[in-house]
């Protein structure tokens, strides 16, 4: 474990996204902490604080994992370190499903 | 546990004593004001229903709502104002409150003569109803005749990191001293009801809590609503589906199993943690669970909020420590210290199961400082 | 016993509120706005300062400190502004004077706010803070001791000196005796029984200043060329049956009971121990609660005659001192009783019936006393009765 | 106790106080011994003359002066303003 400050955090083990605890700008590292968890991962673009980092490569299609639960899915490959939110992913309840 | 309320006839507890004023139509609402802003300790609330014949589901919950919220054991005396040509009678919902046992009158302006006479008919009823009421003194009562509602607005995706887990170690605290929790706003429970329905305490509350799951998200759909398109503030907060909302709402709800599932504006029967099928607006809900007879309520917030309810003591839990810095006037706790490091979920709940305990006790929220009072009734679509 | 509230000072209160406190006119507007903004708080706003000698506006200032120290108070709000501060009125030394005390204070300055909009929203803010730290007060179990009583009479009328204000006088020797303090006033209303209240002095210097009070007022009332039934007793007690102003005075002075009188206090002065006190003020119903209030009453007893009332009309609504202490109405007689029902907190009418004797009566206004002092709010409590504050000035203004 | 019509405060005084609304004609037991015949209506708490005072007489009431007759009243007669006039405080003596 580095002493390095943290400025995201990993929620659940089987998350595969983190979340910025700082705004977190493009070129930067995010350092991600959870429990028996550390790594430090060069950032694609801008992260707010409160938004999602990938922590690996996302395909298209896969499960958004948050909480240790599926939150939605990737609409688009995401490359590690890019912001995933509403334009990358989306929720697959509440909505007319497309047939 | 023990702590300092206002014991009613009907065996419940009060944490305040509120004399509220209450149009039973959108009619009498002025009146109601009028007569509010005359008496020292009284609230008076308004809406825009009771008038017309409506659906009858609808019907059905906006009174039941009504006799709820002057049931409620705050409010120590109420005066329920009506026009007198509305479906919301309001000598039948004065009757409704009255079987609590506590001081109840009707006023209605079309019986009475005018609004100037109503309002000074009020005044002297409210007027001895206040002297009754300020004559009552708090008496130990037990924690747990304690209904704490778990609301959360404005949400962020702090709000299931910080400000959610830390009122669900506050909410287990209370339900360990045997009181109860009512989590609600069913739309925000979308995408985490398998985890809910795993801690129902048999399988007919579990059916419940997929079937009211189900429901709502039926009705959005139906409604050409996509759920999943969240409130801008949501998204900006970064909420991305309603998945990632509903999973950090849920925390709120701490570890303790479900023993119940209500219907919009009902009584629990039972102790422990209750889900209540409100939508997902936070004063149609609030008012809702205090309907129920919650007493104080905890709201977690992201982007911040002003609500407040007249009759209960809103506790406002930030979930971060930008906002909490910007909105102190509106906040009463920051849970943003879990984020910055400086705390941790299990302490800030302790901090919160001690706010609700001085609240319960007499100190006043940020949101009763300001007198802030919203309400509001949910009416079915059908 | 009752139920208040203990301050830090020592001091009981049997009501919460949080003052505000605009120490000059000017700083009135935004202190009226901060009120509005925060529930729980009270103001007295500040006029008549302008032009005033020294002696004058050390009065108000002695009146204001006085108020924000009352017992009934859990904080203070003081708003100055350093343009307007003068020696006499200057709101930085009150609220230290206050913080001495222990009692939760905030100062606004104006000219330090940046602006209206920025004083208020500053001053709302510290409103805020009060108004939490006060809602951490628990009534506790007080003595009779604690308890700090003022009366006056008013509307008077026969009844008043026989079966209204002895009750009160016989209510103040239980309190004195148990330890506590009480209040009466009115120098023009003892003039013509002013002997009789001397030789209860409890020293010849006490004496002195209880008849130089006397002759000073009775000298002004000559100086205005007039005949004093023009001016007092007031047309509604000549209605009544009031004949003179000496009637009227021997009639007063039942309510002060039969206790050694301690001391002679300036209007607003807080007296230096427990005990009876007489105050040499003015019989306003605007001024006379003001001024004990800030003498530290808790509870402001109006003693009404009301013969000279129509039927089912209001008594005076004077509620000036209602701002942080209750103002409780009493009445001797059985007809005012029912003609001001609405108002009327106590009746001891029942002694002009031959029904109860005074002893009986006092005993039961003290339980009434008790009640109030333990958090009934009192009826014109309820209904927020205010009239506009007038402080006590002697001199011209210029 | 049955209801007493009249009251005297003290000893000393020579007027008594109506505790009804009274009518001229009326015998009022003022104390044991005496018996006031009233010539005039006397309005509750207003007073009446127990015995005939002189012009220049002090007005007794709670054993004290209360004022001078301006002119003679006689027993069972209304006592006020129009016939006693106070002298404190007077700027116009």
């Amino acid at each position: 474990m580095s002493d390095k400050k943290h400025n995201a955090i990993l929620i659940d083990p089987k998350d595969n996204i983190a979340v910025a605890i700082e705004n977190l700008k493009k070129d930067q590292k995010a350092i991600v902490k959870g429990v028996d968890y550390y790594e430090e991962i060069p950032l694609v673009q801008d992260i707010p604080f409160g938004h999602k980092l990938a922590l690996t490569v996302l395909q298209e299609n896969k499960e958004i994992i948050k909480y240790g639960e599926v939150i939605g899915v990737a609409m688009q490959n995401i490359e590690k370190g890019e912001y995933v939110h509403d334009h990358n992913i989306k929720g697959i309840r509440g909505k007319r499903q497309a047939n | 546990m023990i702590f300092n309320g206002f014991k009613r006839p009907d065996q419940s507890v009060g944490v305040r004593n509120h004399l509220l004023v209450l149009p039973s139509v959108v009619c009498a609402n002025d009146t109601a004001r009028l007569i509010g802003q005359q008496l020292q300790g009284a609230v008076y609330v308004t809406h825009e229903h009771g008038c017309g014949a409506h659906y009858h589901s609808s019907s059905d919950q906006i009174r039941r709502t009504m006799i709820g919220y002057g049931s409620n054991p705050n409010v120590g005396a109420c005066i329920v104002v009506g026009l007198g040509c509305e479906t919301m009678d309001a000598e039948e919902i004065a009757a409704g409150i009255a079987k609590t046992g506590k001081p109840v009158a009707a006023i209605v302006i079309q019986k009475v003569g005018g609004t100037i006479k109503a309002v000074s008919q009020g005044v002297q009823t409210g007027q001895k109803m206040l002297a009754e009421l300020s004559a009552q003194k708090r008496q130990e009562c037990d924690l747990s005749e304690l209904i704490f509602a778990l609301e959360c607005g404005g949400s962020d995706s702090n709000s299931g990191i910080s400000a959610n887990p830390a009122l669900g170690v506050a909410s287990d605290l209370l339900i360990g001293e045997g009181g109860s929790s009512i989590l609600s706003e069913t739309s925000e429970i979308v995408g985490a009801e398998h985890l809910m329905a795993k801690r129902a305490v048999n399988k007919e509350v579990a059916d419940q809590i997929l079937e009211i799951v189900h429901r709502a998200e039926q009705e959005g759909v139906k409604q050409g609503l996509d759920m999943s398109n969240l409130a801008p503030g949501n998204r900006e907060g970064g909420l991305s589906t309603v998945e990632e909302k509903s999973l950090g709402n849920i925390h709120k709800g701490g570890t303790s199993p479900v023993q119940e599932v209500l219907e919009y504006a009902f009584k629990p029967s039972r102790k422990g943690l209750i889900i209540m099928d409100t939508p997902g607006y936070d004063v149609e809900s609030i008012t809702a669970m205090v309907a129920g007879g919650a007493q104080v309520i905890a709201f977690t917030t992201g982007r911040g909020t002003p609500v407040g309810c007249p009759v209960a003591p809103v506790i406002k839990i930030c979930s971060n420590s930008d906002t909490y810095g910007k909105m102190q006037d509106n906040i009463d706790i920051n849970a943003g210290v879990i984020i910055d490091g400086l705390s941790t979920v299990q302490e800030v709940g302790q901090q919160i199961f001690q706010e609700l305990v001085d609240v319960s006790n007499g100190k006043l929220t940020k949101a009763e400082q300001l007198g802030f009072g919203d309400f509001s009734i949910y009416r079915p679509l059908t | 016993m009752f139920l208040g509230y203990k301050r830090p000072d020592g001091k009981a209160g049997i009501r919460n509120h949080v003052l505000i406190l605009p120490v000059h006119r000017m700083v009135n507007s935004v202190a009226m706005q901060v009120e509005k903004m925060v529930r729980g708080t009270k103001i007295s706003i500040t006029t008549g300062e302008v032009g005033r000698s020294s002696k004058d506006r050390e009065t108000i200032a002695r009146t204001l400190l006085g108020l924000a120290l009352n017992g009934n108070v859990a904080g203070v709000l003081v708003v100055g502004d350093n343009r307007y501060s003068c020696k006499e009125l200057n709101h930085e030394e009150m609220a230290e004077i206050i913080n001495s005390t222990g009692k939760p204070v905030e100062l606004l300055d104006i000219t330090e706010s940046g602006g209206y909009y920025n004083a208020i929203t500053s001053g709302a803010r510290k409103a805020h803070k009060l108004v939490l730290e006060a809602s951490y007060y628990r009534r506790e179990p007080c003595e009779l001791k604690d308890l700090t009583l003022g009366v006056k009479c008013g509307t008077s009328d026969p009844t008043s000196g026989v079966a209204g204000n002895p009750v009160v006088g016989k209510a103040f020797d239980l309190l004195v005796k148990a330890g506590g303090t009480a209040f009466f006033s009115e120098t023009t209303e003892i003039i013509g029984a002013e002997d009789k209240l001397a030789k209860r002095c409890v020293n010849e210097k006490v004496q002195e200043k209880l008849l130089a009070a006397v002759s000073q007022i009775e000298a002004k009332a000559k100086a205005t060329g007039e005949d004093i039934r023009n001016i007092n007793p007031i047309p509604e007690n000549i209605k009544a049956g009031i004949t003179t102003l000496e009637e009227k005075s021997l009639g007063a002075i039942t309510k002060s009971g039969s206790m050694p009188i301690r001391d002679v206090l300036k209007y607003g002065e807080r007296p230096p121990g427990q005990g009876l006190y007489f105050i040499d003020g003015w019989m306003s119903s605007l001024s006379l609660p003001l001024g004990m209030a800030a003498a530290g009453a808790n509870l402001f007893m109006y003693q009404l005659g009301g013969q000279g009332m129509p039927d089912l009309a209001p008594p005076m609504p004077a509620y000036s001192a209602g701002l942080i202490t209750p103002m409780m109405y009493l009445t001797g007689n059985p007809r005012t009783c029912l003609k001001a029902e609405e108002f009327v907190d106590f009746c001891s009418g029942d002694i002009m019936e031959g029904k109860s004797s005074i002893e009986e009566m006092a005993e039961k206004l003290m339980e009434s006393i008790l009640k109030l002092a333990s958090g009934t709010w009192t009826k014109t409590e309820i209904i927020n009765l205010q009239d506009p504050v007038e402080f006590y000035l002697q001199d011209p203004c210029f | 106790m049955c209801k007493k019509e009249g009251l005297v405060l003290h000893e000393k005084d020579n007027v008594g106080t109506a505790l009804n609304d009274l009518t001229a004609g009326s015998k009022i037991p003022v104390t044991k011994n005496q018996t006031i015949t009233l010539t005039e209506d006397i309005p509750y708490g207003f007073k009446f003359s127990l015995h005939d005072i002189a012009r220049g007489e002090a007005i007794i009431k709670y054993g004290e002066a209360i004022g001078q007759a301006k002119d003679s009243i006689k027993a069972g007669s209304l006592v006020h303003i129009h016939n006693t006039e106070g002298q404190r405080a007077r700027g116009d003596l």
